[in-house]
């Protein structure tokens, strides 16, 4: 049992899935000699040799089209993207053939392939480096979507996802990258893909979110519970296919809910999650579901990226409405 | 820094438009048997493509794209390919597939807009037919790249038209097939067209085999109605790319000399007398020329080779129209190795019979 | 006045705007001496030449990315995807370039491009062609999306959309591109790009659509006025930014509503309206805002592709469950 | 068919590494002043880079890319564009920046993480830099192209790293350039890395100039730290682009001198030794050298142009820290020429001080 932080432990799953799985290979732009810019894959070319372990030529579509073709072989590759800002040339390949190979081929050749990319804002990146359009991934059907927002759920869930048979799209909140240590066991135990996880129990109000927002929605919670509001906290973590049970249960005890999240409001995973509360639980609600979103806007550079990005008191101040009525 | 650096194509061709020999023949013509299951390929292929676009025409089959003028290349690379290779194909290599083993059936199904059509039985590993341009060519090479890594000695060809070549996942394959010295043969199939567009406006490249350049790879351009040709081209190839010696780009020139597909009208954009030239330099009728020549054919066999290929596929023309459409929940079943909670309640409406999702 | 098709409004507006104003070019696989292969652009490369219409290299992410940087030099692209399939790959180009262009350089350069594609089921097209990924577009910041769903409105959109100096996915619903004619004037007049269209008024319910989906929209307001239900019936035509007032307003007299798309439920369009609708009409709201889609899943090959469109009976059945509480 | 096509790539330098000079010199070493405002650019732009790197250090800057070793060539690019050509540059091009008349602060504002280091005011039709790889190109050949519409005769200078030449976007755009014959010059930066993939894993071809092929364009192989050799090369290349003779590929053969970025350790990946055996080679000491030899510079210039920029440099750093942000409602008021109203409530919020969306 080690503190390790959030990149260590893909890191670390990574590795474990590497070492008990020899069909897992890894490849991307600077993953290999260098260990990828953010340090995901350090190590990993040293222990498992440069035939597992692949540096790319620099081209977006290409690696996702090759991983596409390394698992019709039966390999499973791990293809990082550098940043979000430059993963959508490879979407092509994700959306016509990652997400349908299976469906095409009626289970013929199926493509267990998984999608790296760290994704959102706060580190003072260059411009392209801080978006969030996780929402894009979640509306192509047969892709799963997941996003791990603690060292021990970035293990766990990476390691399912890897041995998942079906292409997962894992979007890593790079804000959280080092920003907290946690006690992650390296025993290669995978976390489920199709639940939700509540992070904290709570009865007057579910505020949901994840990835690095968590953060903001946490801290909103503690200073919830001082006032006096007991919130209850949940992590989607697979935003797609959606755990809508667990999101429904919640807000039938509560009866309200706030979904935080850093991606633009419109069309940002939060409308699908709203929409689904307000026809599943519309009996439940005693007020309407609110957002606590980004801006519809291109993602400011880093000057004024605070100004886009959801603080804890926006979260607090949609509770404070929600509760009001 | 060299003061110039040199490059080229070279080019094979061994018969004439009427079928003679150039000159010395490769190997494969001592090869009696094969030549003549080519040759019957080429029918077959020709034979079902006649009929797939009838079936169209009265509303038994989706729009489908002719294979006329590319019999040739398909059965090259059909018989020059190892059973444990593995093909990438695009939407015309219908004479290739049949060989690899993909029913005719099959093939109906899948432009008769039938999934089934790409669960092939006989060629597990190959890789269904690619509709958006191009993007097989990662494919391939993701192929390539497993072969190597597990030091197997097997070899991906990988099919696309001239248009394909103008696109990035081509070039960016080519790209990698050179870095990473993979097992892999792309035939570009030069047919003058991409739908409308003709082979002069999509690149001012003077042959497409030079787009082999790019990624340091070897070129070759052949003479696409040539057997021979593309037998020895492929040959060559397949046998460096398993021997290790890193991939190739051949371009096999023809002319599409059917529409498009059944949507299109070629009339609109392309003139009869072109047409017509390109007819005289037809593949199929050029290895018959030359089998009849060398005493291997004659128009009996001729006839029952057509009695055959017509009774195939009548035969799989029946199995076609008598396969009944899956279960409305097929079109979510196949989607995830299993279902995922999320889809359980979609998939009752499916069994309850519904139309769309509410 | 002329009765046209959709697809001849299309013709129409091209042309008009063409003789209209220079800057305007069209780009695209098979444009010009093909005149598109659904007949969009038909005639147009004769009469303004071959210099303002363009027959591309086959190469989609080209096409974007030329008609981006004709764009900064003041020309108006007008350019066509053959399939909305095909589309992904001008996507990069599109989130990254076009929706950025004026707020990457404050205002300095801008791209007036427009790029359209066909989209959507029902005409027994192969894989690939028959599929409504409008929701990707919806979410991107700096895009507008328009769908028309009738030949006038075919024409005074796409106008409109030409016009517009910002970036405009124009999405054409090649099920109803030859379904119906309509008077047409060939005047020049475009319609806004910034309201909704109501297509009928109804107190009962507000049936919200778009594109070829109205078809069955319409036939279900229909049915439901036989059963005595006056169902309002909105297309919502430009989907992003979406006009959320005139939905609002309607939903505030009628108390229900049902959105009809053809996309996959799970993010689509449809989400964003009703979660837009569940919390800025919560009081309003008599029953859950119920959605009417295709399945969460990659649109079937023909053969079954009725099975996944939603039909009149739906949208019916989503009425009177609505109505009935 | 031909039975053999081929192709070829020249070369060119001037130059050797101590700056003596090869043979004849082009006629722009004639012209003292361009080689002297040559000399000042490089020097500016390195004292700049230089600054740069340290505000960054200290946290007053963001992630930065050196220009290290890239002088000569933006600083050729940018004396050899006339005023109404268009640069499509990418992020190493601070140098050709500098002379289209990109002010530093500007520079630095981009970098400080601020949009309005892109709004240039004094060369209102380039293109801003683009930060995804390679898909400038695209841009640069629509750019080409509304020249060719318009009948104009000018020409795009479009700037790219080796390893952007991987990527389809760049061959796609080749090959457009070429089909349609546009009025563009393509300028590899080949500096040897692509943050830590070195040129050999990049691609297995020769030369980069020669992807030029594959879209039927000539190609050229230079000297990128030999100031007459770029010069030449990118004279004859715009030449021939703004007479209607099409575009040109130009590799420019550097190494990138220091870390990818500020976010980067390149000892993690590459040798000392290498790193020294190419400051052997640097093109700005070269053209010192050369230009002392001929008499046209010595020690006190020499300090004197270091204080000049030193000077240049403080006042934009200068500037550049005195800027205050823009005002929140920046964020939203850019996106579209008119706000729409569905943003109209997200402005108020803006104006009213919150942060994020609810
Ligand atoms: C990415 C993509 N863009 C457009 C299309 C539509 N389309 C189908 S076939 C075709 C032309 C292909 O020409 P070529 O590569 O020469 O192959 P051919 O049909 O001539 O064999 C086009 C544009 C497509 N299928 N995929
Ligand atoms: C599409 C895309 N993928 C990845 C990146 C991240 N990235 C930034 S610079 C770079 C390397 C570029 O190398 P090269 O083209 O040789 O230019 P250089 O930095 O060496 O000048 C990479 C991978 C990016 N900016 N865009
Ligand atoms: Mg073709
Ligand atoms: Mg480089």
């Amino acid at each position: 049992m080690t503190d390790v932080t959030l990149i260590e432990a893909v890191n670390m799953a990574l590795a474990w899935e590497m070492a008990h799985d020899e069909t897992v290979v890894v490849l991307g732009e600077d993953v290999a000699t260098n260990g990828g810019v953010f340090r995901a894959t350090v190590g990993l070319r040293e222990r498992f040799g440069y035939k597992r372990v692949m540096d790319t030529p620099l081209a977006e579509n290409l690696i996702a089209g090759t991983a596409v073709g390394m698992a019709a072989q039966g390999l499973k590759p791990v293809a990082e993207f550098q940043f979000m800002g430059f993963i959508y040339a490879g979407m092509d390949q994700m959306i016509c053939h990652a997400a349908r190979m299976r469906n095409r081929t009626r289970g013929r050749l199926h493509c267990p392939a998984v999608f790296r990319a760290p994704f959102g804002g706060g580190i003072h990146a260059p411009e392209h480096h801080s978006e969030s359009t996780e929402a894009l991934f979640a509306h192509i059907p047969g892709l799963r979507v997941v996003i791990p927002s603690s060292p021990q759920r970035a293990y766990g869930l990476l390691l399912a996802a890897i041995r998942n048979p079906d292409p997962v799209v894992f979007l890593e909140p790079k804000r959280i990258y080092r920003a907290v240590t946690q006690a992650v066991e390296d025993n290669g135990e995978a976390l489920p893909l199709d639940t939700c996880f509540t992070l904290r129990e709570g009865e007057d109000v579910t505020l949901i979110s994840w990835g690095a927002s968590l953060v903001e929605t946490l801290a909103a919670a503690d200073q919830l519970a001082v006032q006096g509001v007991s919130a209850e906290v949940i992590d989607v973590a697979t935003i797609s296919p959606l755990d809508r049970e667990t999101l429904l249960c919640s807000v039938a005890k509560t009866g309200r809910a706030v979904i935080v999240h850093e991606a633009c409001r419109n069309g940002g995973v939060g409308a699908e999650i709203a929409a689904s509360l307000a026809e599943g639980a519309f009996l439940d609600l005693q007020a309407p579901v609110v957002r606590v979103t980004g801006y519809d806007t291109v993602m400011p550079y880093y000057r004024n990226e605070q100004v886009y990005l959801p603080q804890v008191a926006d979260v607090v101040q949609a509770v404070e409405q929600v509760i009001a009525l | 820094m060299k003061e110039r650096y040199e490059f080229h194509v070279d080019s094979l061709r061994y018969l004439d438009e009427q079928g003679y020999a150039l000159g010395d023949l490769p190997e494969v013509a001592e090869d009696t048997d094969r030549l003549l299951s080519a040759y019957a390929n080429m029918v077959l292929a020709r034979t079902f493509d006649t009929k797939v676009i009838a079936l169209q025409r009265t509303g038994q089959c989706g729009t489908y794209p002719s294979v006329l003028g590319h019999e040739v290349i398909g059965t090259a690379i059909g018989q020059s390919m190892a059973k444990d290779d593995v093909l990438v194909p695009y939407y015309r290599d219908q004479a290739a597939q049949i060989l690899r083993g993909v029913t005719l059936t099959e093939l109906l199904l899948y432009w008769g807009g039938d999934e089934r059509g790409s669960a092939w039985a006989h060629c597990p590993q190959d890789l269904p037919i690619a509709v958006p341009i191009a993007t097989q060519c990662c494919h391939a090479v993701g192929v390539g790249t497993a072969f190597r890594i597990r030091g197997e000695h097997r070899a991906v060809v990988c099919c696309l038209g001239d248009g394909a070549t103008s696109k990035g996942d081509f070039l960016e394959s080519v790209n990698l097939a050179g870095a990473w010295h993979l097992p892999v043969v792309f035939v570009v199939n030069n047919n003058q067209w991409a739908i409308s567009t003709p082979r002069s406006l999509q690149s001012a490249c003077e042959t497409i085999a030079q787009k082999a350049i790019s990624g340091g790879l070897p070129g070759h351009v052949v003479d696409g109605n040539d057997y021979f040709a593309v037998t020895e081209a492929l040959e060559t190839a397949l046998d460096r790319a398993r021997h290790g010696k890193g991939a190739t780009v051949i371009e096999a020139v023809t002319y599409r000399l059917g529409d498009h597909t059944t949507a299109d009208d070629a009339t609109r954009y392309r003139s009869a007398e072109e047409l017509k030239h390109a007819w005289e330099r037809d593949g199929v009728k050029r290895m018959q020329n030359y089998l009849h020549r060398e005493g291997f054919w004659d128009a009996e066999r001729e006839q029952a080779l057509q009695a055959d290929c017509k009774g195939l596929v009548e035969t799989a023309v029946k199995a076609y129209l008598a396969t009944q459409p899956e279960p409305p929940t097929a079109i979510i079943d196949y989607l995830f190795e299993t279902l995922p909670a999320a889809l359980q309640a979609q998939r009752d409406r499916l069994v309850a019979g519904a139309g769309g999702e509410q």
